[in-house]
């Protein structure tokens, strides 16, 4: 009985919500839709187990509102949904960021646009997740590939929320989220856990965006001894409105600059047999799983593939890209939508190395074989490099 | 405390127009904080964007200023997830009933126990006066030049409808009986909603041949009548009149109350095994 | 067994093809040292259509969890019979329910029909025919053990014993089936 | 007897509180500002207080007085 | 035409779960069309995203399917476009009353002459049966486990209180008072709304004990009364009934019309230059 | 008199409503936000002196479905909005997108993000208005820079919507929508307009979506002798939902390839002195106008300095811009944003050209002196470049 | 005498048409598919072809025939 | 006049600056072949705080709108002329309302008060203020013509002649007080 309670065989979907619970998440709000409902079907179950709250909202706009306040209540808080609900979150998205309030917001990607095809997989989220809302400001994106990654890496999501005071986008497809696999949802160390700084100073001295040099300031929950003001508008360290120019340009460099600043702490990546390539496969989310099976059958065929997978999706991993661009002689890109990722490894390729997409937009996922097509197709082309 | 302790002083004078309702409001709703003993650390202003909602800016407690329209939404999660706070939210009429009026009924009908104040200026202050939800017909407006076409809400008979407990219409003019209103509605566990009309002169008076600051109250006043005379009125002429005073105050368990039955329900399942 | 196992359940929507890979999934993840995952593919129309999950169970991680050379096809309809009679090559084994299912001839595959429809009336539910099949599943493939898919079925069902007995009436009557091969 | 005070600061000339007096008390300064000049008439019912959007005004004394 | 010959069907048979009551309103609403001599080119559908936002489908006339929620913002912009065609948006209580619920009682308080049908199955049945907002109390369904404990909206008369000059309630199992209702929707001039009270019973009727497909339509059947002998019964006895007939019915002048008057006054001041 | 027919001196906002009549524009709907709100206003006069309609929805959501439903109905259709509206309008962007309605969609833009400062301008939207909407898709976006642009521009986004069925996004910032100055408003001939093309099939045969190797299918009105199915969600030639991957592929890929594809066609710039540039000025909306200014300064000062203006914005005006970065020792890209745009600019630059940014988000115009600074400072630092 | 058909294509089993047949005209087959087995009982209500989720029904004849 | 022409109309919400303002611009504009930008900055509280417009008229195209070096400033509350009094410089005139502002000495600029207010209430309508300022404007920089402004005044208010009239007179108030310096 032991092993039951820490193997499970269970949907990306549900080990999200384990994953969540474990990070010390306790309120839920959301609006169903396909392909992320199991996240609101397991969260309406289990969330009052641990006196938790679900609570189900009218639609998707109130649902990110009910999160935000729920947090600013001081309850760590998450809300899922899909393409249509995560265009819809998009303006109160920006109010988490300038009110600076931890939420962690699920996206399982299904092909689009609008409507498209509910049941479909595809990753045409990567680029809205980064410049979905309006304005200028800074965002954690984290993208799962397994089933095991919804757990661990959700109490990161939740981590860096609470670190950053920042809504955390969790960036899932219906691959991984419908995906049943084995998972450990183990007892999660209380030091894992990051949880919100709390103030230490006098009430009166207490002012919710006085933030330090390199981090954000403590945030008192609603009901506790501080009084806490918080704004969607632009506003000064007090939380009132504030127009002066200086106090725009500080703040809106500031929801950027804490999260590109901490750069080190945010980026997460994986490597697989990149100390000796020819060719990275760049990858995220549920196309890694299609990258890393086309590297092992590559490599079984004497190839020097490697897989650079994205965990972290923004802040962009810049450096680690560079170092793939440099350290191989063609970077391949595969992703389920027409080349956004790649926009972004281009932009960085300042090394004449060769950068080609394998991009699937019919709802399947790709195959290891087109992976593997197009490897040969680059050593081809590029025999002079290779060669 | 003090009902004047719950300022900000020192954002004073406030930043409204010469005549326009908002202060009137916000001044009686401080007066019931101060009746009822809420302390600024228990009270959370909730406000959407508008001229009412800035109110928070002036109000001592701690707030929450979240999007046009969506106050309601922050507040239902900010009162679920600690259900000891006194939530109070604050919209206009384009904030709460136009572009937010899905939340409301929505929020009425859910029965959290958060109270909303709509103060309601029959139009868009902020943004320069436009028509909104509960313009009445034939009026002009900034987006009504040629007179108004559409009929504007009966806005507390429609929250009433969606299945708030409480529910109550005041105004400006009749301020005393408005601020009875605001302080039953803060008691009231559950869902509670007060509708303030009131008076915007910079944009609807003036456009309406009310040039001075206090010529749309005083149309106001003298187009109020009580819900018990106005049962005696035909569905038009209902529709010009404001009708002033409670259209709900009933007794029905709240959201946070009943859900600490599915929090025993669950645990017990969760004991029982998975 | 081959170190890497793939397995097709195909039908139509609300035969319960996904309970059936679940079990098959826990009983090799919970109850066996292996890896295995589940994938299901169906429409917007989740009622009434085609409908497939793909079942691999492997002693290797897994990372490509789409059936690409299938070791086994169960057909509970005759769409999905259709689909994969052609496809499949010969290393596979194709099963499907004879009381649904107008067979061909000539496969590739080697092909068995068995009565599951009507066995499921007989145990009294016709829901338990995924149940059958994992019987026959497990029977004709080895994948994973009895003990382990009865351990499962003991832990899905421990607070209905009505329940349990049924399908474990099922699963047994699958095997029994196979074992008639 | 009752007094009401304005704070000139607070206070942005806007008439309700001369116009709605049910006694009509006030006076009102050629900018607008209101003088509670018939202060004997002031009955001390605190609506002008309570209706004054820029909370500029203040009852004080009483009958006692 | 005749009411079969607006049904598409090449894509029969229909998509929906054995049981499920929206083929039984979808029928209604092309006898209706044949009844009132529409033509395929003269009339829209427009749909909303749920397993009756699939309607659209098997309907041989414009279609338009928007998003979740939508539909009726999208079939304001066609009809005040063309005021000739004659709109019909369907809607699910997810998609018209729970998200959509905004432009539900916008759309009825501006008086579009628009007609929306409602299915309410009291559950969003496309993704899996969760909650909606007309969920009763009590009932369980995938997201309310443990019971629900929201109350659903008496959605007729929320409308009603909207506004809208035409609001009936209606059932699959009345179909003959339902279809009834539809007729008379299609007919009025203004904005008209019928709600029919349908099974889902793969989501809804199986996890509240009712297995059959016929278990649930039954259940509706038990459970509904008529709006007059409604009248008798008190609030909580009336929550758990389906209150079947006319909430609404009186003359309002439509939007299009009206807006004639603007066009007439625009031109007046345009040609009296500018 | 004629004179004061022609030549007027108004706000941007209110040229476009005059622009969009011209072009034959007879339906808005809207929700007001500042600072689009005059937009709002000058049609709901304007309109229904051209027999147009004008209606206020309930919110953005309403506004842009309105809007559709407008244009299926046969009335070229626009609404304006800006930041938190144009947030809340992605979903049902997709919707046109997804059933290639024409519409035009205005935003003038305000600082955020989220409400911000609502009187003040930025540029923060450049990158939403390209990836605001989830999955993948195309889209033409143009940016005014005078009133003038508001007039004549805005016939341009219409013609460009119902030449390609497709969602126009014009995006303004507060600079030129609240800007008054001279405008010739002109009456447009006739063949300067472009509406969408109808079928001439029989009905029968009427396919919406049976789109020509590179075109769009003809686009028949709601109530006209065709009957017309339009869908949001993944559908085939004839409107029906369709999930055949094939089918996906095709259509996901002629949303991008039916923009992508015409390029040339659609791709406006202006070009300032650039037959001879050590420098040039890489500038979009507003922020041309501070561009221009500080390139005569510049001239005045002998310094070789040009301005490239994107008047298209999307398709990214690629070959221009790589122009640009070919034929200049430098390119400075000043906009009022923590740098969207130059990400493009870098993106392209394979010449080691010298790329920098004049970023400004304090809600104040950039002044040509701050760009002039970066001339120098760009001089400075490449002074073996330019040398 | 009046003659419900039945589409076996469209038709789904799922009983509507015999559960509320208002004179229990209806028999089931051993898969759920209704005929209409009682025919001389059939009023020629219509109520089953109208409440047929699947539009699968067909009523003809009458009285007269 | 210079080729091109800076001018900053300030005050406080209310005071209609922008229509003072725009009437200039369409004087420039529509009556002499020139042009003209106008910008207006105000914050979320458009009412009864610190507001300017900055107008610009010149004789060549106008890119940068807004004022970069004043060559006039009209400041009609204390707040606007605290802000700008200290700021501009020699070559710039400043005229300010000395009924409601206390000027400060020593100024860089040359600084004129004009009763404006008083004469605004004598005209019979405070809000006439900013035409009136206008007048003063014309007269002393001869920007535009007098007849392009009252041609634009003209056109304004052609259905409204009882408020032509109390403008025109507003106008010519101005343009006298100017003539008296
Ligand atoms: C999503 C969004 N749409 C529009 C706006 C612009 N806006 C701000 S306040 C407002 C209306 C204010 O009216 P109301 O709520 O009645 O408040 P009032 O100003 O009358 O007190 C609008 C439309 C916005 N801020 N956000
Ligand atoms: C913006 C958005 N949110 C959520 C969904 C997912 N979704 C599709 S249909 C539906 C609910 C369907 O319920 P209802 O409207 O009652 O229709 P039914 O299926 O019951 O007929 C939901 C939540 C969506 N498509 N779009
Ligand atoms: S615009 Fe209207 S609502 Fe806003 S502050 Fe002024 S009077 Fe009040
Ligand atoms: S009501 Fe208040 S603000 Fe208005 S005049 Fe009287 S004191 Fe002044
Ligand atoms: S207290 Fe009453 S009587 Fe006295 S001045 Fe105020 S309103 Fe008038
Ligand atoms: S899920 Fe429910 S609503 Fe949807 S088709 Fe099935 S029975 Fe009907
Ligand atoms: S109601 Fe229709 S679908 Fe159902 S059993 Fe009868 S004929 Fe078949
Ligand atoms: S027509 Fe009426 S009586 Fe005859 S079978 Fe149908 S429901 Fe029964
Ligand atoms: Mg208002
Ligand atoms: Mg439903």
């Amino acid at each position: 009985m032991t092993k039951k309670q820490d193997i499970r065989f269970i949907q990306g979907n549900v080990a999200m919500v384990e994953g969540a619970i474990a990070a010390g998440a306790r309120f839920y709000a959301g609006y169903p839709i396909t392909p992320s409902s199991e996240v609101a079907e397991a969260s309406s179950i289990r969330l009052p187990q641990e006196d938790g709250l679900y609570v189900q909202m009218e639609d998707e706009i109130a649902s990110i509102a009910a999160i935000i306040g729920a947090s600013a209540s001081g309850k760590k808080s998450y809300t899922a949904t899909s393409g249509p609900g995560f265009s819809l979150m998009q303006e109160n998205l920006g109010v988490a960021i300038m009110a600076e309030v931890p939420c962690v917001i699920i996206n399982v990607q299904r092909s689009g646009p609008s409507t498209g095809l509910a049941t479909k997989p595809a990753q045409g989220d990567f680029l809205q997740s980064r410049w979905g809302t309006h304005g200028d400001h800074g965002i954690i994106v984290l993208s799962p590939s397994t089933v095991q990654d919804c757990f661990d890496l959700m109490i990161d999501a939740f981590n860096y929320a609470e670190k950053y005071r920042t809504p955390v986008i969790f960036l899932a497809d219906e691959i991984v989220g419908h995906i049943r696999e084995k998972v450990v949802i183990r007892e999660v160390d209380e030091n894992e856990i990051i949880n919100r700084a709390q103030p230490d100073c006098e009430p009166e001295e207490y002012k919710p965006f006085n933030h330090t040099e390199n981090g954000v300031a403590p945030l008192a929950p609603f009901g506790d001894k501080y009084v806490v003001r918080l704004s969607g508008s632009t506003h000064d360290e007090r939380g009132f409105p504030c127009s002066r120019p200086d106090n725009a340009d500080k703040f809106i460099r500031h929801y950027t600059d804490k999260i590109e600043k901490n750069y080190k702490d945010i980026v997460k990546v994986r490597k697989y047999n990149l100390e000796d390539v020819d060719i990275t496969l760049v990858a995220f989310g549920g196309s890694t799983r299609s990258a890393l099976e086309a590297m092992n059958m590559a490599r079984k065929e004497g190839k020097k593939v490697g897989v650079l997978q994205l965990v972290t999706l923004w802040p962009f991993p810049e450096d680690e890209v560079i170092d793939a661009l440099i350290n191989s002689k063609a970077v391949i890109v595969p992703e389920m939508n027409l080349g956004q990722m790649i926009r972004e490894v281009k932009r960085l390729n300042d090394f004449n190395t060769v950068v080609q997409g394998v991009n699937r937009i019919d709802s399947m996922a790709i195959t290891p074989k087109e992976i593997l097509d197009k490897i040969a197709e680059v050593e081809n082309e590029s025999s002079r490099i290779f060669g | 405390m003090k009902a004047q302790e719950f300022l900000v002083k020192e954002k004073f004078p406030l930043f409204w127009c010469a005549g326009c309702g908002n202060g009137s409001v916000m001044h009686a709703i401080v007066r019931c904080f101060e009746k009822l003993n809420y302390t600024r650390e228990n009270t959370v202003v909730v406000t959407g964007i508008g001229c009412w909602g800035k109110g928070d800016d002036y109000i001592n407690t701690n707030t929450f200023h979240g999007t046009h329209g969506r106050a309601l939404a922050f507040g239902t999660g900010i009162k679920l997830a600690n259900p000891e706070l006194n939530v109070v939210v604050l919209m206009g009429d384009g904030d709460g009933a136009t572009i937010g009026g899905n939340h409301l009924i929505h929020a009425a009908r859910r029965n959290v126990d958060v109270t909303s104040i709509v103060v309601n200026n029959l139009n868009y202050g902020m943004t320069g006066g436009q028509y909104s939800g509960t313009t009445p017909c034939n009026k002009t407006t900034s987006t009504s030049r040629y007179g108004h076409i559409e009929h504007g809400f009966d806005l507390s008979g429609l929250v009433a409808a969606a299945g708030a407990p409480y529910v109550a219409r005041g105004s400006v003019y009749g301020i005393v009986q408005l601020e009875k209103f605001i302080l039953e509605a803060l008691k009231k566990k559950g869902f509670s909603f007060v509708e303030a009309i009131s008076q915007c002169p910079t944009h609807f008076g003036r456009l309406n041949g009310m040039k001075e600051p206090a010529g749309m109250l005083n149309w106001i006043k003298e187009n109020s009548v009580s819900v018990s005379s106005a049962n005696q009125l035909s569905d038009s002429e209902r529709e010009n009149k404001f009708i002033l005073g409670k259209f709900a105050d009933k007794e029905k368990e709240d959201y946070s109350t009943k859900y600490l039955r599915v929090i025993r329900e669950a645990k017990k399942i969760k004991e029982g095994g998975k | 067994m081959k170190s890497r196992y793939e397995i097709i359940l195909s039908g139509v929507g609300g035969q319960g093809l996904v309970v059936g890979g679940t079990i098959l999934g826990e009983a090799a993840t919970m109850f066996e040292n292996l890896n295995s995952t589940l994938t299901t593919s169906y429409g917007v129309e989740t009622r009434g259509t085609f409908t497939k999950s793909d079942v691999i169970i492997s002693k290797d991680e897994i990372f490509f969890p789409e059936v690409v050379e299938e070791d086994f096809v169960l057909a509970l309809a005759q769409v999905s019979y259709d689909k994969y009679a052609k496809l499949i090559n010969e290393n596979c084994i194709l099963v499907y329910d004879c009381n649904s299912i107008d067979p061909v001839d000539h496969l590739k595959a080697r092909q068995y029909g068995f009565p599951i429809t009507d066995a499921a009336r007989e145990i009294g539910n016709i829901a338990t025919a995924n149940i059958i099949s994992l019987g026959l599943i497990v029977k004709m493939t080895g994948v994973v053990s009895v003990e382990s898919v009865t351990n499962v079925l003991k832990e899905q069902f421990s607070k209905k014993p009505k329940i349990y007995e049924m399908n474990l009436n099922a699963f047994n009557k699958g095997l029994e089936m196979a074992e008639q091969l | 007897m009752w007094k009401v005070e304005v704070n000139e600061k607070l206070c942005k000339r806007c008439g309700i509180c001369s116009t709605f007096c049910p006694v009509k008390v006030f006076t009102c300064e050629i900018d607008g500002l209101p003088v509670h000049t018939y202060q004997e008439k002031c009955t001390g019912c605190n609506l002008c207080v309570l209706r004054c959007p820029d909370i500029a005004l203040t009852l004080t004394g009483g009958k006692e007085q």
